[in-house]
C-alpha cells in the first residue's frame, strides 16, 4: 500500500510493504510499531527508538514528537493524485468566516465592513480566560460582513466577521 | 488546633492547600462551581459543596455562599488560595465576623497594600525605596497628573491604583500622548476594578523583576526566605520564574530582603506575602507592589529553602511562632518554575480549550509537579489557562535548566494546545542560560520560531501513516462504514491489544 | 565525553540512567527481552536493540550479546545498574578489552568484593571492623568450620562467599545444628551461585542495617555521602530505607564514614559504591560487605545531600576528578523511600503478577518517583517485583513520614496486589515512628492487620454497588447478553460519558 | 432497585432509589456518583467526598479505597435470598486444587499424598520473581493428589495438589 503523506509543505512517499517493513522515498527500513495505549505509539525504526502521541483531528493525523505537535495528511496514493489535478482551488479565493475559537466576551472588533485587511491583521480582540486574545485574518482580502460588536458575549465556533 | 479547613479556591493551588491539610491530619472542605464536580480539588477533599454555576462571580467569588458553607461544615479556617477572594479585605473581615479564622494578613493589611498608591505612600514613609511617581494616595485628577509628569521625565507608567494583571496600564513616551493614555487607562481600569483611579511611575528600562517572599507570624516576627526572579513575562504576566536570582548576591539579598521585611512590619503584616521589587541595570531596586497571598511560584522557594510555605501559612494562622531565625534561612542550589498553560505559542498565545485526552507526566530526580490536571479533564474558558506547574531543582542553575529540558522532554499532553514548545526554546536560549534578561525579553527579544527540525518531521509522518493505515486496515475489517469517526481512534490501540 | 551509553539494564534503574544521560546530552542505547519490547527503558532510548527471550539468563545476562550491541551502536561506555552484570568482574574486563568504558569499579576490586570471604579479609587487614567469624578467604571444609565454630559462639550465621539476597544463608542457635545447617546452606549457595563455598559470621543481634555511600574517582579521591539506615527488611530484601538514620549522631557518621572509605581505598576503588554494616545497640559497627555499584536506594541519599549519583558516576567514568571535598557535603532535611513490590501483603507478600490498568502518582511538595510501570504494563513472573521507588523528603523524620502517609494516600494501582497498605501500616507503626527497630523488626515484631475500618467499608459497598446498577442497566440497553464481560466494565465508563 | 451487597462478613442492603439518592441499611441519604475514567469513581454522599478505583474480577467487584482493596459480591435481592436458602454447600466440603498464583519454578512440595493438612499450612514452595513463596492450604483437609514435582517448571493456574 503505497501513502503520500504531507506535513506542512513536504510531501512524504511512504509504501507500507509488510507489517516490519517500509519504504520511504525509496528506500526500504526495518520497522516496530506498537500501540502502548488509545494515543501512544512506539515507533523502532533502524533501531532508532521514537515515541509519539497521536491524535485523529478534522481529517488530518495530529502527530506530538518531542514537544512538537505535527499535523499531517495521509492519502493513499490514488487519492492524492486526485486531490493535487483538482489543486489550486482552495488556495485563497472564496469566502471565509472567521469563528470565535472559544467562548468569551468581544473586547474590541478593529475593522469595518468594505475594508481591506492582509493576512496576520488583527481583526478582532476576544476576552477568554482571563486574557485579551487578538484574532487575525487568515488571508488577504476584504471584510464583506461583521457578526458581531463590542461587549457582546460569543459561544465558541460562532461567526465573527466574513472576509471574501 | 484547627480540624477542618474551607479551601475557597480551585484548581492547583486548592489541591496544593489540600496537601498540607492532608500532611497535617486536618480535614478539608472543598466548594466547587457546576463545571468542577469532577475536579481533583472536590474528588481530594473529605467534603464537597456545590456553591453555584460556573463563572467565577456566581461561585469562587461569592463571599456569601462561601462562608455559609464553612458554618454548615463547621469549617475553622478558611484558605483562600490565590486570586479570587484572596486579596479582598472585606472577605478577610466577613471571616473574623464570623469567628472563622482567615488564612492570611488582618483585613487592615490587606486594604494598605491593595491601593497600590496608598502602599507606594505607606512603604515610602517606612523608608522603602519606590520608583519615582506621583506621591500621596492617589485619586489625582487629569490636570494634577499631567503637571507632574514632567518631573518624573519619560519614559513613564500610568497605572491603576486598583491594579493587577496590568489592566489600566500604560506606557507613555511623550508630553503630548500622555492625555489620551490617561482616558484610555482610566476606561480600562474602571471596566476591570470598577475604579479608574491611576497614578504614575517612571518607567526603569532594563529592569528585572525580583520579590521577596516574606513569613510573619502573629507575634511581630518577619523572615524573607530569600528571592524569586520573575522577569520572564509576556503581557505582564508571569511565565517561569527561579530562585535564586542570577542578578543577586549575598550582599543584595540581605539588604532586599531586610527592605522587604520593613514594608510587611509597615502595615504589621502576618502570615505568607511577597514584596515585588523592580531591579535596575544598577542594582537598584524599587518597591513595586505587595501581594499579600500565597504567589503561584511559591514552590521554587520552597523547594531552595527547604521549607512547606503552605504549612508554615497554618501553623502561622494557628498562632504558634516562627520556627526559624533569619540565620537559619538558607538557599540550596537553584530552582525553576515554568508555568505550563493551555495555548498555543505558535499563534500569538492564544489560550487553548479541550479536553486533555492523554497526560504523560515527567517524573525521577529533582523534578516536581504541581497540577489538577487528570486524563479527561475539560479545559474551559471560565477559569485561567494554568493546567500545571513543572518545578525543577538543581544543584546549579545549569543543573536546574538541563533538568528542566529533560523534564519538557517528559511532559505530553494531547487534547489542548500548551505552552511547552515555548519553555524548551527558553531553555535552549542564549540569553536565558546566560541569566542576562530583563522584563522585555520575552515580548522585545525573544522570537519562539517553529524551526524544522526535518529528521522529527519524517519521523512523524511515518508513524501518522502507519497509524492511519492500521487504523483503514482494522475499520475495514471490523467497524461498519458509517461508525468510522474519529472516536474510533481509542478504539483502535484496544482492538489491537486485544489481538496479541 | 561520552556520545552514547549502552543500558545493560531494565525497569526504573535503565530508565534513572537514561534521565542522567539526556541531562547530560549523551545517547542512549537500550537492549531488552522479548517480553520488554514495550517496556518504557525501550521507549525512553535512543536506539534500542532486541538480544533475547524473556528469561534473564538468554538476554540481560548475556554479555556477548550486549558487547555485540554495543559495537554495532557505536556505544562509548556501559552503565550496568544493579543487578544481572553489575557485579560480574569478567563483564567488566570484557568491557576494557573492547575498548568500552564500563562505568564502575575496577575489574580486580569487584573481584576483591565480589568474595564475601575475601572482601572481609581484605577490609579487616586495611583496619575495618569485621563481625567475629571465619578468617581468611573462605574455602573452608565442614570440619573446620565445625572446629572454630565455638570461638565465635551462638548464635552465628552461615553465608555464602559467593552470596546475595539471603541464599545460603542459614541462623545456627546449636552446635548440634550446625552440621546439618551447613549441608543445607552450601546446597542452596551451589543452586543459586554454583559456588557452595560459606564461611561463619557471629549474629549480631539487635543489630540495624546502615550503609554508607561512597564516590571515589581515578585520581584517589573518596567521599562519603552520609549513611542510609535499611533495618526495615523481609526475607533480608529491604522494603522501606531512610537517610540519614534516627541512630546515628554526627560524630558517629563521622567514624563510619572514615571507616567505609578505607573500606573502598583497600581495593582502589573508584565510581560510587555502598559499604554496608551492621550497627549494634552498642553503636559498635561492623563491615558486612561492599557493593561494587549503583543501590536501589540512591536517591534518599541524592535527595538529603543535593548531588545526582548517577550523572556523577558518568562524570568520574569520564576521568573527571571528583567536585566535592568531604567537607562540602551536607545532609539536609530527612529522606525515606518505600519501595512498591507487586505483591499481596495480606497473603504472605506473594508476588502478584498481571496487567496494570490504572495507576494514579502522587505529585506536589517533597514527592518523587521513579518507576518504569505504566497503564496497560504487564507485570511477569520473569523479573523482580520491584514496580516503584516512593521516594519522601521533609524538613525533619517527623515530616517526611507525615508527607510519604500522604503520598502513599494518593498512590492507586490496580491490577495487581501491591504492598501499600504494608507501607501506610508501617508509617503509622510507632516503633518505625519512634526509630526504634532493627533488621528483624518487620519478621518478629510487626504484624500487619486488615484492621476493620468500618465507615471505609461501607463507602465501598455503596460504591460497588452503584457501579454495579449502573452496569446492569446499561447493559441492559445496550449489549447483547454474551457479549457481558468483565473487559465491557471500561466501555461502561466510557458509553457513560459520552452520554453526558 | 435494592442490592444485598457482601464485604467479607458483613452484608449491606442497598436501594437505588434515584440517580441521586440512596438507602442504605434503611437510612436516605443524598449522593452524586461520577465515572471519572474507565476505572475510576468519584462519590459525594452525604456532603462527603470519595474516591475509589473499581474493576470487575470474578464475578466480585473489587473497589480500592483509601490504600485498600475491598471485594464486594453485589446480587439483587432476589438473587440473595437464593444462594442464601441453598447455603453452607460451598463451605468447606468437596475438592479443592490448588493451582499456581503465577508461573515459577517448583523448589520443594512439602505434603505427601494421604497427609491431613491444617488452614494455613504450607504445601507448596514456588520460585518467580526471584523470590520463594509458600504456598498455604486453603482450609483444613487431606491431600489427595499431587500433580507436581520439585524443580519442575509451571505456567499460571497449573494444578499443584488437589485437597479433599
Amino acid at each position: 500500500m503505497k501513502y503520500v503523506t504531507t506535513i506542512g509543505e513536504r510531501q512524504y512517499t511512504i509504501e507500507i510493504n509488510r507489517d516490519d517493513q517500509i519504504t520511504i522515498d525509496g528506500v526500504t527500513h526495518p520497522i516496530d510499531l506498537r500501540a502502548i495505549d488509545e494515543a501512544t505509539f512506539s515507533l523502532i525504526i533502524d533501531q532508532a527508538s521514537h515515541e509519539a502521541l497521536v491524535e485523529a483531528s478534522n481529517g488530518e493525523i495530529h502527530v506530538l514528537l518531542r514537544g512538537r505537535l505535527y499535523a499531517a495528511r495521509v492519502e493513499d496514493e490514488r487519492a492524492s493524485r486526485l486531490s493535487r489535478s483538482a489543486g489550486g482551488l482552495h488556495a485563497g479565493s472564496g469566502e471565509v468566516t472567521l469563528k470565535s475559537p472559544m467562548p468569551g466576551l468581544i473586547v474590541a472588533v478593529a475593522v469595518t465592513e468594505g475594508q481591506a485587511v492582509t493576512k496576520g491583521q488583527t481583526v478582532v480582540v476576544l476576552e477568554s480566560m482571563k486574557m485579551e486574545n487578538e484574532l487575525k485574518a487568515p488571508r488577504d482580502g476584504t471584510i464583506t460582513a461583521i457578526k458581531v460588536s463590542p461587549r457582546q458575549s460569543v459561544e465558541q465556533h460562532q461567526p465573527l466577521v466574513v472576509l471574501t | 488546633m484547627f480540624q477542618k479547613i474551607l479551601i475557597a479556591n480551585r484548581g492547583e493551588i486548592a489541591l496544593r492547600i489540600q496537601r498540607a491539610c492532608r500532611e497535617l491530619g486536618i480535614h478539608t472542605v472543598a466548594v466547587y462551581s457546576d463545571v468542577d464536580r469532577n475536579a481533583l480539588h472536590v474528588r481530594y477533599a473529605d467534603e464537597a459543596y456545590l456553591i453555584g454555576p460556573a463563572p467565577s462571580r456566581e461561585s469562587y467569588l461569592r463571599a456569601d455562599k462561601i462562608l455559609d458553607v464553612a458554618r454548615k461544615s463547621g469549617a475553622d479556617a478558611i484558605h483562600p488560595g490565590y486570586g479570587f477572594l484572596a486579596e479582598r479585605e472585606d472577605f478577610a473581615q466577613a471571616c473574623i465576623d464570623e469567628g472563622i479564622k482567615f488564612i492570611g494578613p488582618k483585613p487592615s493589611a490587606i486594604a494598605a497594600m491593595g491601593d497600590k498608591a496608598v502602599a507606594r505612600a505607606t512603604v515610602q514613609k517606612a523608608g522603602v525605596p519606590v520608583v519615582p511617581g506621583t506621591e500621596g494616595e492617589g485619586g489625582l485628577r487629569d490636570e494634577e497628573i499631567i503637571a507632574i509628569a514632567p518631573q518624573i521625565g519619560f519614559p513613564l507608567l500610568i497605572k491603576a491604583t486598583a491594579g493587577g494583571g496590568g489592566k489600566g496600564m500604560r506606557r507613555v513616551d511623550r508630553m503630548e500622548d500622555l492625555s489620551g493614555a490617561l482616558a484610555s487607562a482610566r476606561r480600562e481600569a474602571e471596566a476591570a476594578f470598577g475604579d479608574g483611579s491611576v497614578y504614575l511611575e517612571k518607567l526603569v528600562l532594563g529592569a528585572r523583576h525580583i520579590e521577596i517572599q516574606l513569613l510573619a507570624d502573629e507575634h511581630g516576627n518577619v523572615i524573607h526566605l530569600g528571592e524569586r526572579e520573575c522577569s520572564i513575562q509576556r503581557r505582564h504576566q508571569k511565565i517561569i520564574e527561579e530562585s535564586p536570582s542570577p542578578a543577586i548576591d549575598a550582599d543584595l539579598r540581605e539588604r532586599m530582603g531586610a527592605v522587604a521585611v520593613k514594608a510587611a512590619q509597615a502595615v504589621d503584616y502576618h502570615n505568607a506575602g511577597t514584596i515585588e521589587f523592580l531591579l535596575d541595570k544598577d542594582k537598584n531596586f524599587y518597591f513595586l507592589e505587595m501581594n499579600t497571598r500565597l504567589q503561584v511560584e511559591h514552590p521554587i522557594t520552597e523547594i531552595v529553602t527547604g521549607t512547606d510555605i503552605v504549612k508554615e501559612q497554618i501553623r502561622i494562622a494557628r498562632g504558634r511562632v516562627l520556627r526559624w531565625k533569619q540565620r537559619s534561612i538558607r538557599q540550596r542550589g537553584w530552582a525553576i518554575e515554568c508555568r505550563l498553560n493551555a495555548e498555543d505559542p505558535f499563534n500569538n498565545f492564544m489560550p487553548s480549550t479541550g479536553t486533555i485526552t492523554r497526560i504523560e507526566r515527567p517524573t525521577g530526580p529533582g523534578v516536581r509537579i504541581d497540577s489538577s490536571m487528570y486524563e479527561g479533564v475539560e479545559v474551559t474558558p471560565y477559569y485561567d489557562s494554568l493546567i500545571g506547574k513543572l518545578i525543577c531543582w538543581g544543584e546549579s542553575r545549569a543543573e536546574a535548566i538541563i533538568r528542566m529540558r529533560r523534564a519538557l522532554s517528559e511532559y505530553r499532553i494531547i487534547g489542548v494546545r500548551t505552552n511547552i514548545p515555548f519553555h524548551q526554546a527558553m531553555m535552549d536560549s542564549h540569553r536565558f542560560i546566560g541569566g542576562s534578561f530583563d522584563t522585555t525579553f520575552v515580548e522585545e527579544r525573544f522570537a519562539l520560531e517553529q524551526e524544522a527540525r526535518p529528521e522529527d518531521e519524517r519521523i512523524a509522518a511515518v508513524i501518522a501513516t502507519l497509524v492511519a493505515h492500521r487504523y483503514e486496515r482494522q475499520a475495514a475489517q471490523v467497524v461498519r462504514r458509517n461508525e468510522r469517526d474519529t472516536s474510533n481512534w481509542k478504539w483502535i490501540a484496544r482492538w489491537e491489544r486485544m489481538q496479541r
